[in-house]
């Protein structure tokens, strides 16, 4: 067993971030991470970092901004926060040594990005994410943290009390994937998730492979609840074939979307008259779908985006590395011709329920990055809002974990926090097949230490892994794929509740083939076909809490579309879809929408570009 | 359990088709660079017979200094030898003014059209001298 | 919440788990073998792979043996995606690292037809065929394409690979200034992904196990070269780089450069540290 | 961590004479070729031929110095690549006096045979 203060699963932005705040504060940490760090799936951003570093420009915009963008869905306490102190997070990146791009007189460059008043998006050339990953990786080294890689974390030691609330989080069991070894972190201040997206939820993506979810699965089956898990950014410009992300960065810069006729259609069709390209990302995703259905998109499949005016010498100081993307992964010169874009899976909005410390309801239970949900982006994250996220509440997460001061909260946690009771009619029960007292928690109210907890936590992570490895049966790339494909199929940017609900019939039935699942590969070294049969599992329960959220919200807005409810529903809808696992059924009940922030209140108002 | 299988350096360095222009060079300029040190210690041992020269012999031209000589420059294998010192020698010049070049920072993304120029200058240089070389002696 | 249609898995005859699980995978399987067989008559062409395999467990795997696997071929096709492929249809326990598909993670370095190359940024069909896949040369393998990674993360943390300006302006919201042209000189080196093919395929770094390698010598240029960092710190890292197993083990012989998948010149680098040094050196002689 | 590394010794110096005197043997060694194969054809070399040449103080003074650091460069050069090559601890001590030794054997005798050559002493 490995004793730290504060452990920090994941070890991407948000890990990162929040091991160094954490360290500062005094404690001892241990990141714990699947991948190694510098492999984490933050490296692939490219677009930028949001502050409001500018005289001119303010928190309060930025704040504003944030919430439009959000449509009106993100609770103003955290928006607050985040955008007051991102631009001390950036300059604390720059003290560190971030390439950031710069202007002539040496000082930060920022330029526009999509849903900003301002032009208030630092950025790193076309690899932004990289270098802010690897900027802090650097860090950590600095400080000397420790970092246990290649460690997977497959389950909380949680105690079961019958209220998520009353519930305390020890540490977490690990595997070691090099070794097969299975033990424990115990924590003595906090565990804090920090394990990124769930893309492969779908399978056309912007994200890794091994963005799975698995923080998500376990804060919600250990009984945090999950928020907001319908809302699913769907980037506009991904290369048709890969999935690949071409940032927003090139239409920042003056890139323009044209259909098959050669069509600037974002103005041509008034799919956003004064912001054209630079429309929030929803709004451009469906006007390209849109093109497509109508039969104006490129062989029935993609739109243009197009760059060569912006010229070979601009293009290569501030976005070459789109032109690398462009040419190895789909064989097309930016400089020459313009791209194939499509839109893809991107970034989940929703996620573990924490409130501005990065607190679950769950005692020392902590979660930041996009797995956690402190609902900044409400229903439409803005691009350059996600890294300086990981950067804020990461670190105070971190903070908080280690004993740091820091304002009480004003975000309520956990099932109490319920102002109503969902009512969804699902066609299949969701939740646990069978075996419905989930082992992500211990069990027996009677066990006596922490430390006991978590060594029964170990004891029934090995049980689990031997049976899997001792038994044959069905392989887990067939459950996965099937999720990934229905859930592409049905709940994709257009959604309609026909879909939805085939895409919750399949999903149950990946569930019951899950039950039925082997890992063929008997080895303990190196075991990827085991580590990829337990992410099965937590990609098949992110899937069903997207339909679920996606089945359960009937308006549009922000990026949750319906074919049945063309408006946003403020009357009814101002409120967070909540979903607790509840011991393997899981429980829809709603949450308000805070909109009385520290400085102002925020009046919803359309969302026009 | 954490065993690993050591692939060594055997393996790779057998692989002589999978090896870069780079490689090739610096393979080339150490087996250049050894026989030259090799010479050098040669060539001092051979002209070491300088020493026992006593000036009458010398005179008539039949001293051990200039018999040695002649005698060794009469022997067809050391005038190949000697064409390959030189073949040798222009290299290693050709290729280490390729490397110095390299040092100052200069023509980086020609390293390889540099090293093959240099081998071709090489084979020219030496085939052009193959007459002086071999004159006396066919 | 409240369920339309009350689905039960209704089984006439009792049957036990593993009788389910066999039958489940059963049907499965046959549908697989089924999938393959159409993928692989629907595919204008096919592709050989040829893969090496080893697992220090597993009977039959202990001795390194080559493994070959026909996948079908379409216009785009990554090495990566063929390795997919191949895992995920024909064989669950063929293993590798990958993650971001995209060149940025840095974890399927490999050995492909006699060339450090990562698999996903290989199209398939830039190569000869079969296409050869091995592990890094000159790096334990753990199983199948898995190196053992650590040495090379102890290289790149020997050269203190962290920003350590000697000192940083006092407002709180005060950047430090760097002009554009000393952000160009650091630009390419700063793009280093960690994926040690470079440190795969340098002779020198194969026969001296200390040596620094390029990629660590690059992180040092990194911050050696960036001005912000002042003046001080530069000398504590040219020291470190001219230590016995730095940078004048480098022999200059490029295979680092052409290998790097994310085109930072090396070799250049590693010159203009060497050169820097002497600079240094030269001042106090 | 750097640490690990425990010799600080400043390395660069032998890798810089190389250099110099790599950039000075490009003439010596082309001019020594040229001189003692095409002016002057080999076959035809004899000591009193050599003892002209070596008798001007000029050509004596290239000719030592280019021993000296033809000699310094090859034996560094040996030198270099074996420890490229791995050589460390006693042995690389023991392979490092040897070369030494014979590098200013080599040097003395060369100056001994140079000498003789000049007829000037
Ligand atoms: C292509 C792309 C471009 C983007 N561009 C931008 C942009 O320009 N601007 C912006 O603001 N945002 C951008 N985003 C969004 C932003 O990059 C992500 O939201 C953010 O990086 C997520 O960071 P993270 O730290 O939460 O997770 P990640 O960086 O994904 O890290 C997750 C970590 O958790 C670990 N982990 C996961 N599961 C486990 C487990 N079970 N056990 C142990 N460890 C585990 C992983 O190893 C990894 O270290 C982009 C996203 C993508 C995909
Ligand atoms: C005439 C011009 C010469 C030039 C321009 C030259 C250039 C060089 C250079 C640049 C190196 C360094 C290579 C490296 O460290 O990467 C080198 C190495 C070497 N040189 Fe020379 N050299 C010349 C003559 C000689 C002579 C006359 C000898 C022999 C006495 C010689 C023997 C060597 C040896 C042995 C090495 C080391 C090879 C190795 O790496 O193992 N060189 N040369
Ligand atoms: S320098 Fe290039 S090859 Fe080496 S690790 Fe970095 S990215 Fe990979
Ligand atoms: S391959 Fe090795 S020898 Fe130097 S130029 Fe690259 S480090
Ligand atoms: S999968 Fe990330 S670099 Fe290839």
């Amino acid at each position: 067993m490995y004793k730290h203060d504060v452990i920090v699963v994941g070890a991407g932005g948000a890990g990162l971030r929040a091991a160094i705040a954490a360290h500062e504060e005094g404690a001892d940490v241990a990141l714990v991470s699947k991948l190694h760090p510098v492999r984490s799936h933050t490296g692939a951003a490219e677009g930028g970092i949001n502050a409001a570093l500018h005289p001119e420009d303010s928190w309060e915009l930025h704040a504003y901004d944030t919430m439009k963008g959000s449509d009106y869905l993100g609770d103003a306490p955290a928006i607050d926060t985040f955008a007051k102190q991102a631009p001390d997070e950036v300059i604390q990146l720059e003290h560190w040594g971030m390439p950031f791009s710069r202007e002539e007189d040496g000082t930060v460059s920022q330029r526009p990005f999509g849903g900003l008043s301002h032009p208030r998006t630092t950025y790193a050339g076309a690899e932004t994410g990289h270098h802010l990953l690897h900027t802090m990786y650097e860090q950590v080294v600095k400080r000397g943290i420790e970092v246990y890689d290649e460690w997977y974390v497959s389950r909380l030691a949680v105690t079961d009390h019958d209220r998520p609330e009353d519930r305390e989080c020890y540490g977490a069991v690990g595997y070691d994937i090099k070794t097969g070894e299975i033990d424990g972190f115990y924590a003595r201040d906090g565990v804090i998730l920090a394990t990124g997206g769930n893309g492969q939820a779908f399978d056309h993506t912007t994200n890794a492979i091994a963005n799975t979810g698995d923080g998500q699965a376990l804060a919600y089956r250990a009984g945090a609840p999950l928020e907001d898990m319908e809302f699913v950014q769907f980037h506009p410009t991904t290369l048709p074939s890969t999935g690949v992300l071409i940032s927003e960065g090139v239409r920042g810069e003056g890139g323009i979307l044209y259909n098959d006729e050669e069509e600037r259609f974002m103005f041509e069709y008034g799919y956003a008259n004064n912001e054209g390209e630079l429309a929030s990302r929803d709004v451009v995703s469906r006007a390209e779908l849109t093109e497509v259905n109508e039969g104006r998109g490129i062989e029935d499949e993609y739109v243009h985006l197009d760059m060569r005016h912006l010229g070979e010498e601009r293009i290569l100081d501030r976005l070459e590395n789109i032109l690398h993307l462009a040419e190895d992964f789909e064989g097309t010169d930016g400089l020459d011709e313009p791209m194939p874009v499509k839109p893809g899976q991107h970034y989940q909005m929703g996620g573990i329920e924490v409130n501005e410390n990065g607190q679950t309801c769950i005692d020392g239970l902590y979660a930041a990055g996009e797995c956690a949900c402190v609902s900044m982006h409400g229903s439409n994250r803005l691009g350059g809002n996600a890294l300086p996220e990981l950067l804020v509440f990461g670190s105070r997460a971190g903070q908080h974990a280690a004993g740091g001061d820091l304002t009480d909260p004003e975000i309520p946690t956990g099932p109490s926090a319920e102002s109503e009771d969902g009512e969804v009619d699902t066609p299949v029960e969701p939740g646990s097949v069978g075996d419905r007292s989930d082992p992500v928690v211990a069990d027996g109210g009677a066990v006596a230490t922490p430390e006991e907890l978590l060594e029964e936590a170990i004891r029934k992570e090995r049980e689990r892994v031997d049976t899997m490895l001792e038994r044959d049966g069905v392989n887990h790339a067939e459950v996965r794929e099937k999720v990934q494909k229905t859930m592409t199929e049905n709940v994709n940017v257009f959604r309609e509740e026909s879909n939805i609900k085939q895409a919750l019939k399949d999903i149950r039935e990946a569930r019951e083939q899950y039950q039925h699942v082997g890992v063929a590969d008997k080895s303990r070294t190196y075991n990827t076909d085991l580590i990829h049969t337990i992410e099965t599992r937590n990609v098949i329960d992110n899937a069903e809490a997207i339909a679920l959220g996606a089945l359960a919200r009937e308006e549009f807005r922000g990026a949750h579309w319906r074919k049945e409810y063309q408006e946003r529903r403020d009357d009814e809808w101002l409120k967070h879809t909540m979903l607790s696992w509840n011991g393997g059924t899981p429980n829809l009940y709603y949450k308000p929408v805070i909109l009385e922030g520290h400085e102002q209140t925020y009046e919803p108002k359309e969302r026009s570009y | 359990m954490s065993q690993s299988y050591d692939r060594g350096t055997v393996e790779s360095f057998g692989r002589w088709l999978e090896f870069k222009p780079g490689m090739w060079a610096w393979i080339l300029h150490k087996l250049t660079g050894w026989i030259l040190v090799g010479y050098l210690f040669t060539h001092i041992a051979v002209l070491s017979t300088a020493t026992g020269v006593d000036p009458a012999a010398a005179a008539a031209g039949n001293d051990i200094y200039t018999t040695t000589l002649q005698s060794l420059e009469e022997l067809l294998i050391v005038r190949f030898l000697e064409i390959g010192l030189l073949t040798v020698a222009v290299f290693h010049i050709l290729n280490g003014i390729r490397l110095l070049f390299v040092d100052l920072g200069l023509g980086l993304d020609r390293q390889d059209v540099s090293f093959y120029v240099s081998l071709i200058m090489t084979a020219l240089i030496t085939l052009a001298s193959l007459p002086t070389f071999l004159g006396g002696v066919l | 919440m409240s369920t339309e249609i009350q689905q039960e898995t209704e089984t006439t005859e009792e049957q036990s788990p593993e009788q389910i699980r066999e039958e489940v995978a059963e049907d499965l399987s046959e549908k697989r073998r089924e999938q393959i067989q159409e993928d692989l008559e629907s595919a204008e062409k096919t592709v050989q792979l040829k893969v090496f395999r080893y697992d220090p467990e597993i009977e039959g795997k202990e001795e390194p043996r080559f493994d070959s696997f026909t996948v079908p071929f379409h216009r785009g096709m990554t090495v990566l995606d063929a390795l997919i492929y191949a895992r995920d249809r024909y064989d669950s326990s063929l293993t590798f690292r990958h993650s971001c598909r995209q060149a940025v993670c840095g974890s399927d370095a490999l050995f492909i037809n006699g060339q450090q190359r990562l698999g996903c940024k290989t199209q398939m069909g830039d190569l000869e065929h079969p296409v050869r896949i091995e592990p890094l040369p000159h790096q334990d393998v753990v199983k199948d394409l898995v190196v053992d990674m650590q040495h090379f993360y102890d290289q790149m943390h020997a050269v203190e690979p962290y920003f350590d300006p000697d000192e940083l302006p006092d407002g709180e919201l005060e950047e430090q200034h760097q002009t554009p042209e000393n952000r160009e000189k650091v630009k390419l080196s700063t793009r280093c992904i960690w994926c040690g093919a470079c440190m795969s395929s340098c002779n020198i770094a194969a026969g001296d196990n200390e040596y620094l390698g390029p990629a660590a010598i690059n992180k040092a240029y990194r911050f050696a070269m960036d001005e912000r960092e002042g003046s001080d710190r530069k000398q504590e890292r040219l020291r470190i780089i001219e230590q016995e197993h730095g940078v004048w083990r480098c022999q200059t012989q490029f295979s680092c450069t052409e290998v790097c998948p994310k085109d930072i010149p090396l070799t250049e680098h590693i010159q203009a540290l060497k050169r820097e040094s002497i600079k240094n050196n030269l001042k106090f002689w | 961590m750097a640490e690990h590394y425990s010799s600080f010794e400043h390395k660069g110096w032998r890798w810089f004479v190389q250099r110099i005197t790599a950039v000075f043997l490009v003439g010596v060694l082309a001019f020594h070729f040229i001189t003692l194969h095409f002016v002057n054809h080999a076959a035809e070399i004899s000591f009193a031929g050599t003892e002209a040449r070596m008798g001007q103080i000029g050509y004596f003074s290239l000719m030592v110095t280019f021993l000296i650091t033809g000699a310094f460069h090859g034996v560094n050069g040996v030198y270099n690549g074996l420890v490229n090559m791995g050589l460390k601890g006693t042995q690389k001590k023991i392979v490092a006096a040897i070369l030494t030794i014979a590098t200013l054997l080599l040097i003395a005798q060369g100056l001994r045979v140079a000498v003789a050559m000049s007829g000037m002493f």
